[in-house]
Protein backbone atom coordinates (compact mmCIF):
# COMPACT_ATOMS: atom_id res chain seq x y z
CA UNK A 1 0.00 0.00 0.00
CA UNK A 2 1.00 3.70 -1.04
CA UNK A 3 1.90 4.87 2.06
CA UNK A 4 0.66 8.62 0.92
CA UNK A 5 -2.84 7.60 0.84
CA UNK A 6 -2.91 8.18 4.20
CA UNK A 7 -3.81 11.83 4.41
CA UNK A 8 -5.24 12.54 8.07
CA UNK A 9 -2.37 11.15 9.71
CA UNK A 10 -2.13 12.67 13.43
CA UNK A 11 1.22 13.03 15.39
CA UNK A 12 1.60 13.43 18.79
CA UNK A 13 5.24 14.04 20.13
CA UNK A 14 6.21 15.12 23.87
CA UNK A 15 8.75 15.50 26.08
CA UNK A 16 7.39 15.70 29.98
CA UNK A 17 8.79 15.86 33.47
CA UNK A 18 5.27 14.44 34.62
CA UNK A 19 4.20 9.96 34.40
CA UNK A 20 3.25 8.97 31.26
CA UNK A 21 -0.02 7.49 30.17
CA UNK A 22 -0.29 4.07 27.81
CA UNK A 23 -3.70 4.94 27.83
CA UNK A 24 -3.48 8.62 26.36
CA UNK A 25 -0.81 7.10 23.64
CA UNK A 26 -3.47 4.56 22.72
CA UNK A 27 -6.33 6.39 22.40
CA UNK A 28 -4.13 9.48 20.23
CA UNK A 29 -3.35 7.02 17.98
CA UNK A 30 -6.93 5.03 17.82
CA UNK A 31 -8.77 5.09 13.88
CA UNK A 32 -11.53 3.61 12.66
CA UNK A 33 -9.28 2.98 9.31
CA UNK A 34 -6.72 0.43 11.48
CA UNK A 35 -6.99 -2.97 12.29
CA UNK A 36 -3.96 -2.93 14.18
CA UNK A 37 -2.16 -0.78 16.85
CA UNK A 38 0.98 -1.80 18.56
CA UNK A 39 2.80 0.22 21.29
CA UNK A 40 6.22 0.18 22.52
CA UNK A 41 6.74 0.77 26.49
CA UNK A 42 10.27 1.47 28.29
CA UNK A 43 10.28 0.35 31.84
CA UNK A 44 13.15 1.14 34.16
CA UNK A 45 14.51 -2.10 34.87
CA UNK A 46 16.10 -2.93 38.45
CA UNK A 47 19.53 -4.04 37.06
CA UNK A 48 21.97 -3.63 34.48
CA UNK A 49 24.70 -6.02 33.35
CA UNK A 50 23.36 -8.06 37.00
CA UNK A 51 24.48 -4.61 38.74
CA UNK A 52 21.39 -3.15 40.85
CA UNK A 53 20.06 0.21 39.91
CA UNK A 54 18.23 2.11 42.61
CA UNK A 55 17.15 5.11 39.69
CA UNK A 56 17.34 6.58 36.49
CA UNK A 57 18.03 10.38 35.30
CA UNK A 58 16.71 11.46 32.14
CA UNK A 59 17.76 14.56 30.72
CA UNK A 60 16.77 15.86 26.66
CA UNK A 61 17.95 18.49 24.39
CA UNK A 62 14.24 18.95 24.50
CA UNK A 63 13.94 21.65 21.84
CA UNK A 64 16.04 19.62 19.27
CA UNK A 65 14.74 16.28 20.74
CA UNK A 66 11.21 16.97 19.59
CA UNK A 67 12.89 17.62 16.23
CA UNK A 68 14.01 14.71 15.50
CA UNK A 69 11.15 12.70 17.05
CA UNK A 70 9.13 14.17 14.05
CA UNK A 71 12.13 13.36 11.99
CA UNK A 72 11.35 9.77 12.81
CA UNK A 73 8.00 9.78 12.86
CA UNK A 74 8.40 11.19 8.96
CA UNK A 75 11.14 8.28 8.01
CA UNK A 76 8.48 6.00 9.50
CA UNK A 77 5.45 6.62 7.46
CA UNK A 78 7.96 7.35 3.84
CA UNK A 79 7.88 3.18 4.71
CA UNK A 80 4.79 1.55 6.45
CA UNK A 81 1.20 2.86 5.90
CA UNK A 82 1.52 4.70 9.54
CA UNK A 83 -2.20 6.26 10.00
CA UNK A 84 -1.70 8.06 13.29
CA UNK A 85 1.60 7.81 15.73
CA UNK A 86 2.73 8.97 19.42
CA UNK A 87 6.23 9.13 20.66
CA UNK A 88 6.42 10.46 24.53
CA UNK A 89 9.49 10.43 26.17
CA UNK A 90 9.70 11.56 30.06
CA UNK A 91 12.83 13.48 31.68
CA UNK A 92 13.63 13.75 35.51
CA UNK A 93 13.88 10.96 38.41
CA UNK A 94 12.48 7.64 37.34
CA UNK A 95 12.26 4.79 39.74
CA UNK A 96 11.93 1.29 38.90
CA UNK A 97 9.06 0.12 36.89
CA UNK A 98 8.16 3.62 35.53
CA UNK A 99 7.92 4.18 32.28
CA UNK A 100 10.88 6.09 30.17
CA UNK A 101 9.15 5.83 26.61
CA UNK A 102 5.87 4.79 24.94
CA UNK A 103 5.77 4.69 21.13
CA UNK A 104 2.19 3.79 19.40
CA UNK A 105 1.61 3.29 16.17
CA UNK A 106 -1.64 2.31 14.64
CA UNK A 107 -1.54 0.60 10.98
CA UNK A 108 -4.54 -1.09 8.78
CA UNK A 109 -2.63 -4.66 9.01
CA UNK A 110 -0.53 -5.66 11.95
CA UNK A 111 2.81 -6.52 10.33
CA UNK A 112 3.51 -3.16 10.13
CA UNK A 113 2.24 -2.10 13.00
CA UNK A 114 5.49 -4.04 14.50
CA UNK A 115 7.79 -3.00 11.81
CA UNK A 116 6.64 0.65 12.04
CA UNK A 117 7.38 0.67 16.06
CA UNK A 118 10.28 -1.07 16.31
CA UNK A 119 11.75 0.61 13.57
CA UNK A 120 10.56 4.04 15.24
CA UNK A 121 12.10 2.86 18.94
CA UNK A 122 15.28 1.70 17.37
CA UNK A 123 15.94 5.01 15.60
CA UNK A 124 14.96 7.05 18.79
CA UNK A 125 17.88 5.27 20.56
CA UNK A 126 20.23 5.96 18.16
CA UNK A 127 19.52 9.66 17.11
CA UNK A 128 17.53 11.74 19.49
CA UNK A 129 19.28 13.79 22.74
CA UNK A 130 18.26 12.37 25.58
CA UNK A 131 20.48 11.13 27.97
CA UNK A 132 20.11 8.75 30.97
CA UNK A 133 21.82 8.38 33.60
CA UNK A 134 21.83 5.05 36.11
CA UNK A 135 22.20 5.18 39.66
CA UNK A 136 23.61 2.70 41.54
CA UNK A 137 24.41 2.30 45.42
CA UNK A 138 27.93 2.89 45.02
CA UNK A 139 27.63 5.84 42.08
CA UNK A 140 26.47 6.50 38.82
CA UNK A 141 27.24 5.96 35.59
CA UNK A 142 25.74 8.17 31.83
CA UNK A 143 25.00 5.09 29.91
CA UNK A 144 26.76 4.66 26.71
CA UNK A 145 28.88 7.02 26.89
CA UNK A 146 31.80 5.44 26.92
CA UNK A 147 32.63 2.68 24.76
CA UNK B 1 41.63 35.92 14.51
CA UNK B 2 40.05 34.26 17.61
CA UNK B 3 36.38 33.99 18.41
CA UNK B 4 34.46 33.45 21.72
CA UNK B 5 31.71 30.69 21.10
CA UNK B 6 29.04 30.03 23.91
CA UNK B 7 28.62 26.13 24.51
CA UNK B 8 25.62 24.38 25.73
CA UNK B 9 26.50 20.37 26.78
CA UNK B 10 24.54 17.36 28.52
CA UNK B 11 25.21 14.43 29.89
CA UNK B 12 28.66 13.29 30.47
CA UNK B 13 29.82 16.48 28.21
CA UNK B 14 28.14 18.91 31.18
CA UNK B 15 30.06 16.61 33.80
CA UNK B 16 33.62 17.12 31.51
CA UNK B 17 32.88 21.04 31.35
CA UNK B 18 31.43 21.66 34.72
CA UNK B 19 28.27 23.05 33.46
CA UNK B 20 25.71 23.46 31.61
CA UNK B 21 27.05 26.51 29.35
CA UNK B 22 30.67 27.57 29.20
CA UNK B 23 32.84 29.57 26.75
CA UNK B 24 35.56 28.23 24.15
CA UNK B 25 37.80 30.37 22.27
CA UNK B 26 38.08 29.24 18.42
CA UNK B 27 40.82 30.00 15.72
CA UNK B 28 39.72 30.41 12.20
CA UNK B 29 37.96 28.95 10.06
CA UNK B 30 36.01 28.51 13.45
CA UNK B 31 34.55 24.82 11.74
CA UNK B 32 32.65 22.01 14.07
CA UNK B 33 35.71 20.03 13.33
CA UNK B 34 38.12 22.89 14.94
CA UNK B 35 35.59 23.36 17.96
CA UNK B 36 36.09 19.32 19.25
CA UNK B 37 39.64 19.48 18.63
CA UNK B 38 39.74 22.66 20.33
CA UNK B 39 37.80 20.72 22.99
CA UNK B 40 39.43 17.40 23.26
CA UNK B 41 43.00 19.28 23.77
CA UNK B 42 41.71 21.68 26.71
CA UNK B 43 39.76 18.64 28.05
CA UNK B 44 41.06 15.34 27.24
CA UNK B 45 38.67 13.46 29.11
CA UNK B 46 36.43 13.98 25.62
CA UNK B 47 38.70 11.52 23.90
CA UNK B 48 37.84 8.68 26.32
CA UNK B 49 33.82 8.86 25.00
CA UNK B 50 32.30 6.84 22.41
CA UNK B 51 31.35 9.72 20.15
CA UNK B 52 30.82 13.26 20.40
CA UNK B 53 28.80 15.38 17.96
CA UNK B 54 27.74 19.28 17.69
CA UNK B 55 24.22 20.48 16.90
CA UNK B 56 24.19 23.83 15.83
CA UNK B 57 20.55 25.63 16.02
CA UNK B 58 19.19 22.16 16.96
CA UNK B 59 20.29 20.17 13.86
CA UNK B 60 23.17 17.70 13.71
CA UNK B 61 26.49 19.70 12.32
CA UNK B 62 28.58 18.32 9.81
CA UNK B 63 32.35 18.55 10.65
CA UNK B 64 33.24 21.28 7.85
CA UNK B 65 30.07 23.68 9.29
CA UNK B 66 31.61 27.21 9.89
CA UNK B 67 30.08 28.43 13.10
CA UNK B 68 28.85 31.95 13.35
CA UNK B 69 28.89 33.97 17.09
CA UNK B 70 25.04 33.52 17.19
CA UNK B 71 24.63 29.91 16.51
CA UNK B 72 23.66 27.87 19.54
CA UNK B 73 26.21 25.46 19.43
CA UNK B 74 25.71 22.43 21.69
CA UNK B 75 27.58 19.40 23.01
CA UNK B 76 25.70 16.11 21.85
CA UNK B 77 27.44 12.78 23.72
CA UNK B 78 26.56 9.46 22.75
CA UNK B 79 22.68 9.31 23.31
CA UNK B 80 20.83 6.96 25.38
CA UNK B 81 17.63 7.53 25.45
CA UNK B 82 14.23 5.53 25.39
CA UNK C 1 19.39 -15.96 27.76
CA UNK C 2 18.13 -18.95 28.55
CA UNK C 3 14.69 -18.28 28.70
CA UNK C 4 14.28 -21.03 31.70
CA UNK C 5 16.01 -18.37 33.55
CA UNK C 6 12.19 -16.35 33.81
CA UNK C 7 11.19 -18.43 37.00
CA UNK C 8 8.52 -16.17 38.06
CA UNK C 9 5.87 -15.36 35.14
CA UNK C 10 2.68 -14.37 35.20
CA UNK C 11 0.52 -14.90 32.68
CA UNK C 12 -3.15 -13.74 31.99
CA UNK C 13 -5.28 -15.55 29.39
CA UNK C 14 -8.66 -14.14 29.19
CA UNK C 15 -11.65 -14.15 27.19
CA UNK C 16 -14.73 -11.78 27.86
CA UNK C 17 -18.00 -10.03 26.35
CA UNK C 18 -16.99 -6.92 28.20
CA UNK C 19 -14.85 -4.29 26.70
CA UNK C 20 -11.25 -4.76 27.18
CA UNK C 21 -8.75 -2.59 29.19
CA UNK C 22 -5.06 -2.26 27.98
CA UNK C 23 -3.86 -0.56 30.92
CA UNK C 24 -5.07 -3.58 32.97
CA UNK C 25 -2.87 -6.06 30.36
CA UNK C 26 -0.16 -3.53 30.63
CA UNK C 27 -0.39 -3.40 34.45
CA UNK C 28 -0.32 -7.03 34.14
CA UNK C 29 2.71 -7.78 33.00
CA UNK C 30 4.58 -4.80 33.96
CA UNK C 31 7.52 -5.71 35.95
CA UNK C 32 10.46 -4.45 38.05
CA UNK C 33 12.92 -6.89 35.95
CA UNK C 34 12.05 -5.54 32.58
CA UNK C 35 13.12 -2.56 30.19
CA UNK C 36 10.42 -3.25 27.22
CA UNK C 37 6.68 -3.99 27.24
CA UNK C 38 5.09 -4.44 23.75
CA UNK C 39 1.43 -4.44 23.53
CA UNK C 40 -0.27 -5.34 20.13
CA UNK C 41 -3.88 -3.86 20.25
CA UNK C 42 -6.08 -5.62 17.61
CA UNK C 43 -9.06 -3.13 16.67
CA UNK C 44 -12.46 -3.25 14.44
CA UNK C 45 -11.51 -1.37 10.75
CA UNK C 46 -14.46 0.01 9.51
CA UNK C 47 -14.00 -1.38 5.91
CA UNK C 48 -12.44 -4.95 4.64
CA UNK C 49 -11.62 -4.61 1.23
CA UNK C 50 -12.66 -1.05 0.94
CA UNK C 51 -16.22 -2.37 1.31
CA UNK C 52 -17.61 -1.11 4.88
CA UNK C 53 -17.99 -2.68 7.72
CA UNK C 54 -21.00 -1.97 10.35
CA UNK C 55 -19.41 -4.22 12.99
CA UNK C 56 -18.32 -7.21 13.94
CA UNK C 57 -19.21 -10.45 16.38
CA UNK C 58 -17.07 -12.51 17.51
CA UNK C 59 -17.70 -15.90 19.15
CA UNK C 60 -15.17 -18.53 20.90
CA UNK C 61 -14.93 -21.86 21.67
CA UNK C 62 -14.10 -20.72 25.06
CA UNK C 63 -12.81 -23.84 26.88
CA UNK C 64 -10.76 -24.63 24.15
CA UNK C 65 -9.62 -21.16 23.05
CA UNK C 66 -8.33 -20.62 26.43
CA UNK C 67 -6.20 -23.68 26.37
CA UNK C 68 -4.98 -22.64 22.91
CA UNK C 69 -4.12 -19.68 24.37
CA UNK C 70 -2.38 -20.81 27.11
CA UNK C 71 -0.38 -23.46 25.07
CA UNK C 72 0.79 -20.70 22.51
CA UNK C 73 1.99 -18.42 25.75
CA UNK C 74 3.76 -21.97 26.46
CA UNK C 75 5.32 -21.94 22.76
CA UNK C 76 6.40 -18.58 22.97
CA UNK C 77 8.26 -18.49 26.22
CA UNK C 78 10.40 -21.79 24.94
CA UNK C 79 11.76 -18.82 21.89
CA UNK C 80 12.31 -15.46 23.85
CA UNK C 81 13.09 -14.57 27.57
CA UNK C 82 9.76 -13.65 28.18
CA UNK C 83 8.75 -12.24 31.67
CA UNK C 84 4.70 -11.89 31.79
CA UNK C 85 2.26 -11.86 29.30
CA UNK C 86 -1.09 -11.07 28.82
CA UNK C 87 -3.39 -12.54 25.89
CA UNK C 88 -7.19 -11.27 26.17
CA UNK C 89 -10.36 -12.10 23.05
CA UNK C 90 -13.22 -10.49 23.60
CA UNK C 91 -16.68 -12.41 22.22
CA UNK C 92 -20.03 -10.59 21.05
CA UNK C 93 -20.90 -7.90 18.81
CA UNK C 94 -17.83 -4.98 18.53
CA UNK C 95 -18.60 -1.56 16.99
CA UNK C 96 -15.96 0.14 15.10
CA UNK C 97 -12.57 1.40 16.93
CA UNK C 98 -13.55 -1.13 19.41
CA UNK C 99 -10.43 -3.50 20.89
CA UNK C 100 -10.81 -7.42 19.91
CA UNK C 101 -7.81 -8.36 20.86
CA UNK C 102 -5.28 -7.54 23.38
CA UNK C 103 -1.55 -9.58 23.88
CA UNK C 104 1.05 -7.67 25.70
CA UNK C 105 4.86 -8.98 26.89
CA UNK C 106 7.27 -8.08 28.74
CA UNK C 107 10.71 -9.00 28.47
CA UNK C 108 14.51 -7.80 29.78
CA UNK C 109 15.33 -6.22 26.54
CA UNK C 110 13.36 -4.72 23.54
CA UNK C 111 14.12 -6.59 20.46
CA UNK C 112 12.82 -9.64 21.76
CA UNK C 113 9.19 -8.02 23.24
CA UNK C 114 8.07 -7.27 19.78
CA UNK C 115 9.48 -11.04 18.43
CA UNK C 116 7.55 -12.61 20.90
CA UNK C 117 4.55 -10.07 20.88
CA UNK C 118 4.02 -10.56 16.66
CA UNK C 119 4.99 -14.63 17.16
CA UNK C 120 1.65 -14.90 19.48
CA UNK C 121 -0.64 -12.67 17.89
CA UNK C 122 0.19 -14.69 14.51
CA UNK C 123 -0.57 -18.14 16.36
CA UNK C 124 -3.31 -16.75 17.64
CA UNK C 125 -5.03 -15.99 14.46
CA UNK C 126 -3.64 -19.04 13.33
CA UNK C 127 -4.66 -21.68 16.23
CA UNK C 128 -7.54 -20.41 18.80
CA UNK C 129 -10.90 -21.23 17.72
CA UNK C 130 -12.32 -18.35 17.53
CA UNK C 131 -14.82 -16.99 14.79
CA UNK C 132 -15.82 -13.34 13.50
CA UNK C 133 -18.23 -12.62 11.39
CA UNK C 134 -18.03 -9.45 9.53
CA UNK C 135 -21.22 -7.04 9.06
CA UNK C 136 -22.27 -5.06 6.12
CA UNK C 137 -25.06 -3.24 4.99
CA UNK C 138 -26.22 -6.01 2.32
CA UNK C 139 -24.99 -8.98 4.53
CA UNK C 140 -22.77 -10.89 6.51
CA UNK C 141 -19.92 -13.12 6.11
CA UNK C 142 -17.69 -15.23 8.14
CA UNK C 143 -13.98 -14.41 7.86
CA UNK C 144 -12.17 -16.63 6.17
CA UNK C 145 -14.67 -19.59 5.87
CA UNK C 146 -14.52 -19.74 2.17
CA UNK C 147 -10.68 -19.67 0.15
CA UNK D 1 -22.65 -51.10 13.74
CA UNK D 2 -24.29 -47.44 13.80
CA UNK D 3 -22.88 -44.81 16.06
CA UNK D 4 -24.66 -41.55 17.41
CA UNK D 5 -22.27 -38.56 18.03
CA UNK D 6 -23.36 -35.31 19.13
CA UNK D 7 -21.90 -32.79 17.22
CA UNK D 8 -21.05 -29.20 18.45
CA UNK D 9 -20.51 -26.18 16.01
CA UNK D 10 -19.18 -22.91 15.88
CA UNK D 11 -19.47 -20.30 13.08
CA UNK D 12 -19.83 -20.97 9.70
CA UNK D 13 -20.37 -24.76 10.89
CA UNK D 14 -23.15 -23.98 12.74
CA UNK D 15 -24.97 -22.03 10.09
CA UNK D 16 -24.49 -24.94 7.80
CA UNK D 17 -25.68 -27.55 10.34
CA UNK D 18 -28.62 -25.26 11.31
CA UNK D 19 -27.83 -25.05 14.65
CA UNK D 20 -24.76 -25.12 17.20
CA UNK D 21 -26.08 -28.51 18.43
CA UNK D 22 -26.49 -31.87 16.06
CA UNK D 23 -26.22 -35.38 15.77
CA UNK D 24 -24.96 -37.39 13.43
CA UNK D 25 -24.66 -41.24 12.86
CA UNK D 26 -21.33 -42.76 12.24
CA UNK D 27 -20.27 -46.59 10.25
CA UNK D 28 -17.10 -48.15 12.14
CA UNK D 29 -14.56 -47.51 12.44
CA UNK D 30 -16.07 -44.12 13.67
CA UNK D 31 -12.65 -42.21 12.66
CA UNK D 32 -12.67 -38.26 12.89
CA UNK D 33 -11.89 -39.02 8.70
CA UNK D 34 -15.29 -41.30 8.40
CA UNK D 35 -16.99 -38.35 10.86
CA UNK D 36 -16.13 -35.41 8.11
CA UNK D 37 -16.47 -37.88 4.84
CA UNK D 38 -20.27 -38.81 6.17
CA UNK D 39 -20.52 -34.44 7.06
CA UNK D 40 -19.50 -33.50 3.36
CA UNK D 41 -21.56 -35.77 1.62
CA UNK D 42 -24.91 -34.71 4.42
CA UNK D 43 -23.69 -31.02 3.64
CA UNK D 44 -22.38 -30.53 0.28
CA UNK D 45 -21.49 -26.99 1.70
CA UNK D 46 -18.48 -28.16 4.09
CA UNK D 47 -16.78 -28.90 0.43
CA UNK D 48 -17.02 -25.48 0.09
CA UNK D 49 -15.03 -24.21 3.19
CA UNK D 50 -11.45 -23.59 3.09
CA UNK D 51 -10.62 -25.88 5.93
CA UNK D 52 -12.71 -28.29 8.19
CA UNK D 53 -11.26 -29.77 11.48
CA UNK D 54 -12.28 -31.64 14.51
CA UNK D 55 -11.79 -30.46 17.94
CA UNK D 56 -11.99 -33.78 20.41
CA UNK D 57 -12.46 -33.27 24.14
CA UNK D 58 -10.99 -29.56 23.18
CA UNK D 59 -8.19 -30.54 21.88
CA UNK D 60 -7.30 -30.75 17.59
CA UNK D 61 -7.80 -34.43 16.74
CA UNK D 62 -5.99 -36.24 14.29
CA UNK D 63 -7.76 -37.67 10.95
CA UNK D 64 -7.16 -41.32 12.63
CA UNK D 65 -8.83 -40.50 16.35
CA UNK D 66 -11.32 -42.84 17.33
CA UNK D 67 -14.41 -40.93 17.98
CA UNK D 68 -15.99 -42.37 21.16
CA UNK D 69 -19.66 -42.11 22.18
CA UNK D 70 -18.79 -39.51 25.37
CA UNK D 71 -16.31 -37.86 23.89
CA UNK D 72 -16.96 -33.90 23.05
CA UNK D 73 -17.00 -33.29 19.37
CA UNK D 74 -16.55 -29.85 17.58
CA UNK D 75 -16.62 -28.91 14.36
CA UNK D 76 -14.10 -25.93 13.52
CA UNK D 77 -14.11 -24.26 10.55
CA UNK D 78 -11.39 -22.14 9.62
CA UNK D 79 -10.71 -19.68 12.82
CA UNK D 80 -10.72 -15.56 12.25
CA UNK D 81 -9.86 -14.47 15.72
CA UNK D 82 -7.66 -11.61 16.46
Amino acid sequence: MDPLLIQSGRDTVEIQAGALDPAQAIAAVTSPNCGAIDVFIGTVRNQTKEKPVLRLEFEAYEEMALKEMKKIIEKTRKQWPVQHMAMVHRTGILGIGEIAVIIAVSTPHRAASFAACQYAIDTLKETVPIWKKEIFEDGEVWVAAHP
Amino acid sequence: MEMTCKLIAFGIARDILGGKISQISLNEPYTVQGLLETLKSEYPRFEDLASIKVAVNTEYAPMDLILGPDDEIVLIPPVSGG
